[in-house]
C-alpha cells in the first residue's frame, strides 16, 4: 500500500501557527461588534471574515490542500452554486417589511 | 468508516439474506417491492379520486369501511377527497417515482454495471432502505390517525399546513406525520445519495473509465448529486414545519391570522419562505424522478435498435446540464405566489433553456430510431412510449415557463396534465421498461411478451386518453384540486372528467396484468438466459440472476465502450464490454 | 474475487479504475456529506436571514459578559479541539497509536466541554424567558426560534461527533478502525468547527447589544 | 321535541289561561315567565350577502335573511335569549328525545339549540350543497365534518355543559349555538321575548339569562308549590 | 408492431391537435373564455404564440417518431444500420437554433406581457376595493363615502354578525361607512386596484375571463390592478388549496357600466 498523498501535510507547527490566526480572526470579530457599527456594515464585516475563517479551516485543516485539486474543483463550486442560487430569496425577505399587513 | 464488500461472506440465515441484508441487489429488489407497493396504493386513491370527480355524488361500496368520517355512507367528504390527492401525490413522487428508478434499479445495477462486488458502503445500503421503509410506515400511519390523513396537498403549503388542526380536518397529527415522514425519508435518500457517488467514482473495474459507463450508470451518478443537495434542503425544512406545528414556533406562519373566529398565536413568520424551501428541494426532484427513466430508457433503447444511440457524449452531457439548471428554476412554480415580480424573469429564463437539453435529448432517440431495424419487445415498446410521452409533457413545459401564461394556466388541469406526463408516465414507462428489460437478469425468469403487450398497448393509449384532454381542460380553466365541479363554468366539463375516468379505471386495470404477469413470471416463467436480449453491458456478463459477488469471484476487466451494436462481432451483431476482440467503427 | 482491499481507492491498481480524487471511499464519502449538511446548514441560515430581514422588531440582547465572552470560550475549546484532532490525525498516520489515542480522547473530551457550555448557555436564556416561540424583551418571536433551533442544530452535530469520536478513539486502540477512519473523522470535526465559525459571528455577535 | 315549535305553543297556553283566568288546579311545581329585553340602541342587523352561494341567494332573493345575534321583537324584546336554572336545580330529568338542527338555505335553523348533558341531538343538510359544521367548544372535544348533498344525517352528543358557538366554514355568515346544560328546565325565549319555566319544585333558585351579544344576567327567584313568578331580564345593548 | 405503434401515435397526434381546432362541443368548449381585460389580449397572444411554436414542435417530434418507428418495422433479417445524416450534429443544432429562437423571443415577449401587468402600479384616478379571502369566502371592501377604508383588527374579526374583515366602527370612524360585500362590483373601462389579504391560509384570486390569478398570502398586502373591458358577471375562484371547502370558494364579479356602477354603490352606500 503506497501512502496516500494526503498523508504529506506541513506538520503541526504549522497547524498551531493556523490555529492562532483563526483566533486572532474571532478577536477581530468580537472588536468589530463592539464597535457599533451600522448592522448591515457588521453583517457584510463579519460575513468576510467567516468566509475567510472558514476557508482557512477548509484548506489547512480538512486538508483540502493536500488533496488533488480534483476534489475541491468538485466540492467547492457546487457548494458556492447552490448557495449562490439560495440568495433568489433575499428579494421575497426585503419586501416583507413594505407588504406586511397592518393589523394595527 | 469504510466498509469492504467482501468481508462479510455470503449470509446464510433467512433474515440476513433477504430481509436485513447488505447485498445491493437484495436492497434494490426491496426499492422495487416498496415502490410497487406504493404504487398500487397510489393508485386505487387515484382511482377513488377520478370516481369522485366523475361523478361527485356516487357512493362507493366500501369507503365508509376505510374511513367512516371521510365518507359517511359511502359517499366521499371534500376533505377525504384532498387527503386522497395528498397521499397519491406524496406515495408517488417520493415512495415510487424516487424510489424505483433511482433507489431501486440503481440500486440492483449501478454496482454491477461498473463490475463492483457490492456498493461501497453496504451496511449504510441496507440503513438507508429500512429508514426509507420507516418513512413510508409513518406516512401510511397517517391514514389511520384520528383527525384524518393530511390535506394539504404533496406540497404542504403553510399556513395551511402549520396551523394545525384549527384550519380543518385532516390538519391535525396526520400532518405532523407527514412532516416527519419526509424528514426521515430526505436522512434515507442523503445516505443512499453518499453511496452511489462513492461506489460510481471509486469502484468501477478495471478499464471502466468514467467515459465507458453506461447511461444509466450516468444517470444515477447525476441524480445522487442533485439528491445530495436537495434533500439537504428539504430535510430541515421539514423539521421546521413539524416545530411550528408542535412547538409553537412561526417560521411559515405569519401574525394576525384568525381561523375560525380564533386569533393563532402565532406571529411574523412568512409562507413565501416554506415555498421557496420546499421548491429549492421540489424542482430537483423533478429531475431525480426524470433523470433515472431517462439514463434507463437510453440504456434500453440501443439494445433494441441494435444500433448505438447518437451522440452519446452529448446525451451525457444534456443529462448533467439539466442536473444544473434544475437548481436555477424552482421559482417558476411560483409566478403567482407573491413572490417579487422581478425574480419572476430571473426563474422563467434558466426555466426555458432547460428546454434545450430536453430537446437535444429527445431529437438524439429520435433520430437514433432512424435506419434501425428495431426488435419489438415490451421494453422496447415501453422506451419508445417514453419518447412520446416525454415530448407531450415537455412542450407544455414551454407555455407553463412564462409567466405571463403561467398566470392564467397555473393551478389549472394544464400543470396536472404536464407533470403527469413529464414526470410520472413518463418515468413509469421507464419503470415497466426496466422491469421487462432487467427481470430476466433480476429473478432469472422471462416476463410473457405477449400479456406485456397488452399491458402496453392498454397503458399508452389510457395515458393519452388521460392526460390528453387533461390540457385542453387547462386551457378552458378547469382548476385543480377541486373536489368537485359545482362552479359554473366548471359544471359543463364534468363529461370529460367521466370520461378521463373511465379511461383512468381501465389503465389502471390493467397494470394488474402486468403484475400477474410479473408474479407469472416470476415463478412460471422460462429460464432466462445470461444474456436474452444480447446486449452490451457489464451486467449481461454475468449469471442470471446474479451471484452474491456478482461475477462469481472474477474480476471483469472492460474493454469496449458501452453500446457496440450493429457491429460485426465474435458473438454476433455486437460486442459485450467485457470482450477483448478489436472493433472496427461503423 | 482478489484480498485486495477494494474500498479504500488505493492499492487496487491492476484491479480496479482509480478514483478521480485518488482518495478512500470512506474519505470521499464524508466530504459529500459535509457538502451537503453545509447546504443544510445554509437553508437554516437562510430561514434566520429571511426573518430577520423581514422582522421591524429584531431583539438584541446580548450583552459581552456573560453571553459573548461565554461564546469566545466555546470558540476557543471548539477551536483548540480542532487543533487536538488535527494531533490525532498526525499521530495516527505516523502510526503513534497511544498518543492517537490521546488525542482522539482530548478532542472528544473539548467537545463535551463545548457542549456542557452550550447547555448551560441554553439554561440561562431559558431562565431569561426565551423560548421557541417567546420572546421575553417583547420584539420578535423568531429569535428564540432561530437561536435554539440554528444552535440545537449544532449542538446535535457536536454531540454526534463526540460519541463518533468516543467510539473511533475506542475501535482505533483496539484496531478495529486505522488511521484512515480517524482521519475521516477529523473531517466531519472540523467541519462541525466550521460551522461554528458562521453560527458565532450570525447567531451571537449580530446580536449584540 | 321543536323548540321553535314549543315556544308558540307554551305562549298560547299562557295567554289563554292568563286572558280567561279559568281557575286551574295548582300545577304540580311552581312556574316563572317572564320576557327578555333590552334598553339603549341595538346594533343593526346586516342583510346577509348570499351570492356566493347561490342556491340560497335564490332561495331568499325576496327577502333578504339579516344577521341573527340581536334579534329584537316588539317593545324592545330579544329573541334567542336562554333562561336557565343555574343553582338550586332540582328535580331535573335527562334529555333523551334526539333533537334535530337543520341546515337549510344557508342558515342554522334553530338558531339556538339547547340540549341537555349526554342528550343526542341530529345534524342535517336539507340543501342541495356541501356544508361543514364546525362547533367550537373549549371544554368539549372539538370536531369539524363536511356534509355533502344527500348524506345521511349527523348524531353527536356533549359530555359537558357548555355554550358553543356553530360556524360553517363553506359559508361563514351562518352561525348557531350549541348550548348545553346540566338541567332539564329551561327555555328559549320567542320572538315577542317571552320565556317560560315550568314545573319548578318549591325552592330558592337562580335563573340565569344568555344572549349571544349581551352575555348572562342572573336573578334570584324563590318558588312556592304551584307559585307563578313572572321576572324581567333587561340588557344594556350598544349601536356597534 | 412498428406499424401498429406508428400509426397509433399519429393517431394520438391528430386527435390530440384537432381537438385545438374544434374545441366548442354543443355547451361545452374546451378554450380559453372570452377576454374581458385590457391585458389579456397580450396573453392571449403570447399563448397563440406558444401554442403554434410549441404545436409545431410536438406534431413534428411525434411524426417523425412515428414515421421511424413505422419504417424500422419490416426490415430484412441481417439489416445493416443507417446512421441519421450527419449524426448528432444536425440535432443539436436544430435543437439550439428552433428552441433557441423560440424562448428567446418568447421569453422577450412574453417578459414585456408580465412586466406590463405585474411591473407597472395602478394609476392615481383607479378604484380601490380591499379583498379579503378567508376559509371559505371571498369579501370585497369599498371605501364609503368618505374615501377613507376603516382600519383592519384581525382579533375583532366576527363572521357570525358580519363583521367579515375586523372592523371596529365603535372606535374608528372611517370604518363606519365602509362596504363590504360578498359580490364584486366594478365599472368597466375603469382601472381597478386590488388589495388582497387573507385571514387564515393562503387562497387565490383567479377570474379567467381577467386573465388573471394572484395567490393570497396572509400576512401580505398584495397589490394588483386590472381594467375589466367588457360588462357581464363572471367568477372569482380560489385556485390555491385551502381546505375542506376549496372547492366551493368562489365569488361573483359584475362588471357593470360606469351609470350602473354609480347607482348600485348609491344603493350600498344608502344601506349603511
Amino acid at each position: 500500500m503506497t501512502t496516500p498523498e494526503s498523508a504529506r501535510g506541513p506538520g503541526m507547527k504549522f497547524f498551531i501557527a493556523v490555529w492562532i490566526g483563526l483566533m486572532c480572526i474571532v478577536g477581530i470579530e468580537v472588536s468589530i461588534t463592539f464597535r457599533h457599527l451600522p448592522p448591515r456594515e457588521l453583517l457584510v464585516c463579519l460575513l468576510v471574515l467567516a468566509f475567510l475563517e472558514a476557508g482557512i479551516a477548509v484548506w489547512y485543516f480538512m486538508h483540502l490542500k493536500y488533496e488533488r485539486a480534483a476534489l475541491a474543483w468538485s466540492l467547492l463550486p457546487a457548494l458556492v452554486f447552490v448557495v449562490f442560487m439560495m440568495d433568489h430569496i433575499w428579494p421575497d425577505a426585503f419586501r416583507l417589511l413594505s407588504m406586511r399587513l397592518l393589523s394595527n | 468508516m469504510s466498509e469492504a464488500a467482501h468481508q462479510h461472506g455470503e449470509p446464510t440465515g433467512f433474515i440476513r439474506k433477504y430481509i436485513f441484508s447488505v447485498d445491493h441487489k437484495v436492497i434494490g429488489l426491496q426499492y422495487i417491492g416498496l415502490g410497487i407497493v406504493a404504487v398500487v396504493i397510489g393508485m386505487i386513491l387515484s382511482w377513488l379520486m377520478r370516481l369522485h370527480l366523475g361523478w361527485s355524488t356516487l357512493a362507493i361500496p366500501g369507503l365508509e369501511k376505510l374511513s367512516p368520517t371521510g365518507a359517511p355512507a359511502n359517499v366521499m367528504t371534500p376533505e377525504y377527497y384532498l387527503s386522497l390527492m395528498t397521499m397519491h401525490g406524496t406515495l408517488m413522487v417520493f415512495f415510487v417515482l424516487t424510489n424505483v428508478p433511482f433507489a431501486g434499479f440503481g440500486n440492483y445495477f449501478l454496482p454491477i454495471q461498473v463490475g463492483a462486488p457490492d456498493m461501497a458502503f453496504p451496511r449504510m445500503n441496507m440503513m438507508s432502505f429500512w429508514v426509507t421503509f420507516t418513512a413510508f410506515l409513518v406516512l401510511i400511519a397517517a391514514f389511520f390517525v384520528p383527525g384524518g390523513p393530511p390535506l394539504s396537498g404533496w406540497t404542504a403549503y403553510a399556513p395551511l399546513s402549520a396551523v394545525g388542526e384549527s384550519s380543518g380536518p385532516g390538519e391535525g397529527l396526520g400532518q405532523t406525520l407527514w412532516g416527519l415522514s419526509i424528514a426521515i425519508f430526505c436522512v434515507a435518500q442523503l445516505l443512499g445519495a453518499l453511496n452511489f457517488i462513492a461506489t460510481t467514482l471509486d469502484l468501477r473495474t478495471k478499464g471502466m473509465s468514467l467515459a465507458r459507463m453506461p447511461f444509466s450508470t450516468w444517470a444515477w451518478f447525476i441524480t445522487s448529486v442533485i439528491g445530495l443537495l436537495a434533500f439537504a434542503v428539504l430535510l430541515p425544512a421539514c423539521i421546521l414545519l413539524v416545530l411550528d406545528r408542535v412547538a409553537g414556533t412561526s417560521f411559515f406562519v405569519p401574525g394576525g391570522l384568525v381561523i375560525n373566529d380564533r386569533m393563532q398565536p402565532h406571529t411574523g413568520g412568512s409562507p413565501l419562505l416554506w415555498q421557496h424551501l420546499f421548491w429549492f428541494f421540489g424542482h430537483p426532484e423533478v429531475y431525480i424522478a426524470i433523470l433515472p427513466a431517462i439514463g434507463i430508457v437510453s440504456h434500453i433503447l440501443p439494445a433494441f435498435l441494435r444500433k448505438p444511440l447518437l451522440g452519446p457524449r452529448v446525451l451525457i452531457g444534456c443529462l448533467a446540464a439539466i442536473g444544473f439548471l434544475s437548481y436555477m428554476v424552482w421559482g417558476h412554480h411560483m409566478f403567482v405566489s407573491g413572490m417579487n415580480p422581478f425574480s419572476a424573469i430571473l426563474f422563467s429564463v434558466p426555466t426555458l433553456v432547460i428546454t434545450i437539453p430536453a430537446t437535444i435529448a429527445t431529437l438524439l432517440w429520435i433520430g437514433s430510431v432512424y435506419g434501425a431495424r428495431i426488435r419489438f419487445s415490451c421494453a422496447s415498446l415501453f422506451c419508445l412510449g417514453f419518447i412520446s410521452v416525454f415530448i407531450s409533457g415537455g412542450i407544455s413545459g414551454f407555455f407553463l415557463a412564462q409567466p405571463s401564461i403561467d398566470t392564467y394556466l397555473h393551478a389549472t388541469y394544464f400543470v396536472v396534465a404536464h407533470f403527469h406526463f413529464v414526470m410520472g408516465v413518463a418515468a413509469i414507462f421507464a419503470m415497466f421498461a426496466g422491469i421487462y428489460f432487467w427481470l430476466p437478469k433480476m429473478v432469472g425468469r422471462m416476463m410473457n411478451e405477449t400479456l406485456g403487450k397488452i399491458h402496453f398497448w392498454l397503458t399508452f393509449v389510457g395515458v393519452y386518453c388521460i392526460f390528453m384532454p387533461m390540457h385542453y381542460l387547462g386551457l378552458a380553466g378547469n382548476v385543480r384540486r377541486y373536489a368537485a365541479f359545482t362552479d359554473d363554468f366548471l359544471a359543463p366539463l364534468v363529461p370529460v372528467h367521466q370520461f378521463i375516468t373511465i379511461a383512468a379505471l381501465i389503465t389502471g386495470a390493467a397494470q394488474f396484468i402486468f403484475l400477474y404477469n410479473l408474479v407469472w413470471s416470476r415463478f412460471r416463467g422460462p429460464k432466462a438466459t445470461e444474456n436474452p436480449w444480447q446486449a452490451t453491458s457489464l451486467e449481461w456478463s454475468t449469471t442470471s440472476p446474479p451471484p452474491f459477488d456478482n461475477f462469481g469471484g472474477r474480476q471483469l476487466v472492460v474493454h469496449q465502450e458501452p453500446y457496440l451494436y450493429g457491429v460485426e462481432g465474435s458473438a454476433g451483431d455486437y460486442v459485450m464490454q467485457t470482450s477483448p476482440e478489436t472493433v472496427e467503427a461503423h | 474475487m482478489s484480498d485486495v482491499d477494494i474500498t479504500t481507492g488505493m492499492g487496487h491498481a491492476g484491479f480496479m479504475e482509480e478514483s478521480p480524487y485518488g482518495i478512500p471511499s470512506g474519505k470521499l464519502a464524508m466530504w459529500c456529506f459535509v457538502i451537503s449538511d453545509a447546504v443544510t446548514f445554509s437553508a437554516v441560515l437562510f430561514v434566520y436571514g429571511y426573518l430577520r430581514i423581514g422582522s421591524p422588531d429584531w431583539s438584541t440582547p446580548f450583552k459581552f459578559s456573560p453571553t459573548i465572552l461565554n461564546g469566545i470560550v466555546m470558540t476557543f475549546i471548539l477551536l483548540t479541539s480542532s487543533l487536538t484532532m488535527l494531533a490525532a490525525v498526525e499521530a495516527a498516520k505516523a502510526g503513534r497509536k497511544s498518543a492517537g489515542f490521546g488525542w482522539l480522547c482530548a478532542t472528544a473530551l473539548l467537545g463535551a466541554l463545548f457542549a456542557t457550555l452550550h447547555l448551560f448557555e441554553w439554561g440561562r436564556m431559558i431562565d431569561d424567558g426565551w423560548r421557541l416561540f417567546q420572546n421575553p424583551l417583547g420584539g420578535s418571536v423568531h429569535f428564540g426560534a432561530a437561536f435554539f433551533s440554528i444552535t440545537g442544530l449544532h449542538l446535535l452535530h457536536v454531540v454526534g461527533g463526540v460519541c463518533a469520536l468516543a467510539v473511533i478513539a475506542l475501535g482505533y486502540r483496539r484496531g478495529g478502525y486505522n488511521s484512515i477512519d480517524v482521519e475521516v473523522t477529523g473531517i466531519y470535526w472540523h467541519f462541525v468547527d466550521l460551522v461554528w465559525m458562521f453560527v458565532f459571528p450570525l447567531v451571537y455577535l449580530m446580536n449584540a447589544q | 321535541m321543536k323548540i321553535r315549535h314549543l315556544c308558540p305553543l307554551l305562549l298560547v297556553l299562557l295567554v289563554s289561561s292568563g286572558l280567561a283566568s279559568v281557575p286551574v288546579p295548582p300545577p304540580a311545581g311552581g312556574t316563572v315567565t317572564g320576557k327578555i329585553t333590552y334598553t339603549g340602541t341595538p346594533p343593526k342587523m346586516k342583510p346577509i350577502d348570499m351570492s356566493k352561494e347561490p342556491n340560497c341567494a335564490k332561495e331568499h332573493a325576496a327577502s333578504p335573511v339579516l344577521t341573527e345575534n340581536v334579534v329584537s321583537g316588539p317593545g324592545n324584546t330579544l329573541e334567542w335569549a336562554v333562561v336557565y336554572v343555574s343553582a338550586g336545580d332540582q328535580g331535573s330529568t335527562p334529555g333523551t328525545q334526539t333533537l334535530k338542527f337543520d341546515q337549510k338555505g344557508c342558515q342554522y335553523i334553530p338558531h339556538v339549540l339547547v340540549m341537555q348533558v349526554d342528550q343526542p341531538f341530529q345534524i342535517v343538510n336539507s340543501d342541495p350543497h356541501l356544508h361543514n359544521i364546525h362547533p367550537l367548544p373549549k371544554i368539549n372535544p372539538e370536531w369539524n365534518k363536511s356534509q355533502p348533498p344527500g348524506t345521511p344525517p349527523l348524531t353527536e352528543k356533549y359530555d359537558k355543559p357548555e355554550f358553543i358557538s356553530v360556524k360553517c366554514n363553506v359559508h361563514p355568515w351562518m352561525h348557531g349555538w350549541f348550548i348545553v346544560l346540566n338541567t332539564s328546565h329551561y327555555a328559549v325565549s320567542g320572538s315577542d321575548g317571552s320565556f317560560t319555566l315550568k314545573g319548578l319544585a318549591p325552592g330558592k333558585y337562580t335563573l340565569t339569562a344568555w344572549q349571544e351579544q349581551f352575555g348572562t344576567q342572573a336573578q334570584d327567584v324563590t318558588l312556592a308549590s304551584g307559585e307563578t313568578k313572572n321576572i324581567t331580564f333587561t340588557f344594556k345593548a350598544l349601536p356597534y | 408492431m412498428g406499424k401498429a405503434f406508428g400509426a397509433v401515435l399519429i393517431i394520438i397526434t391528430v386527435v390530440s391537435t384537432a381537438v385545438f381546432f374544434f374545441h366548442d362541443f354543443g355547451g361545452m368548449s374546451l378554450w380559453l373564455p372570452v377576454d374581458a381585460s385590457e391585458h389579456g389580449h397580450g396573453v392571449d397572444h403570447q399563448l397563440m404564440e406558444t401554442m403554434y411554436g410549441s404545436g409545431f414542435l410536438f406534431v413534428l417530434s411525434q411524426i417523425l417518431l412515428g414515421l421511424f418507428v413505422w419504417q424500422a418495422s419490416d426490415r430484412p433479417q441481417g439489416w445493416k444500420y443507417r446512421i441519421f445524416p450527419g449524426g448528432a450534429k444536425p440535432m443539436v443544432i436544430s435543437a439550439i437554433l428552433l428552441v433557441g429562437i423560440e424562448i428567446l423571443t418568447l421569453s422577450f415577449v412574453g417578459s414585456k406581457v408580465w412586466a406590463g401587468i405585474y411591473f407597472t402600479s395602478a394609476k392615481p384616478g383607479a378604484l380601490p376595493i380591499d379583498v379579503q379571502a378567508g376559509q371559505f369566502a371571498f369579501y370585497f371592501r369599498y371605501a364609503g363615502v368618505d374615501g377613507k377604508f376603516g382600519a383592519l383588527h384581525p382579533d375583532k374579526i366576527d363572521e357570525g354578525s358580519g363583521n367579515f374583515f375586523g372592523l371596529d366602527p365603535r372606535n374608528d370612524e372611517a370604518a363606519r361607512d365602509d362596504i363590504v360585500v360578498a359580490t364584486m362590483v366594478i365599472p368597466v373601462n375603469r382601472e381597478i386596484l386590488l388589495t388582497l389579504h387573507s385571514k387564515d391560509v393562503i387562497h387565490s384570486f383567479y377570474v379567467r375571463e381577467l386573465r388573471l390569478q394572484q395567490d393570497i398570502v396572509p400576512g401580505l398586502m398584495i397589490p394588483l390592478h386590472f381594467t375589466a373591458t367588457k360588462t357581464g358577471r363572471y367568477e372569482i375562484v380560489c385556485t390555491q388549496l385551502c381546505g375542506l371547502g376549496h372547492y366551493q370558494m368562489k365569488a361573483y364579479l359584475e362588471v357593470k357600466t360606469q351609470e350602473e356602477f354609480d347607482k348600485w354603490l348609491k344603493d350600498q352606500e344608502a344601506a349603511q
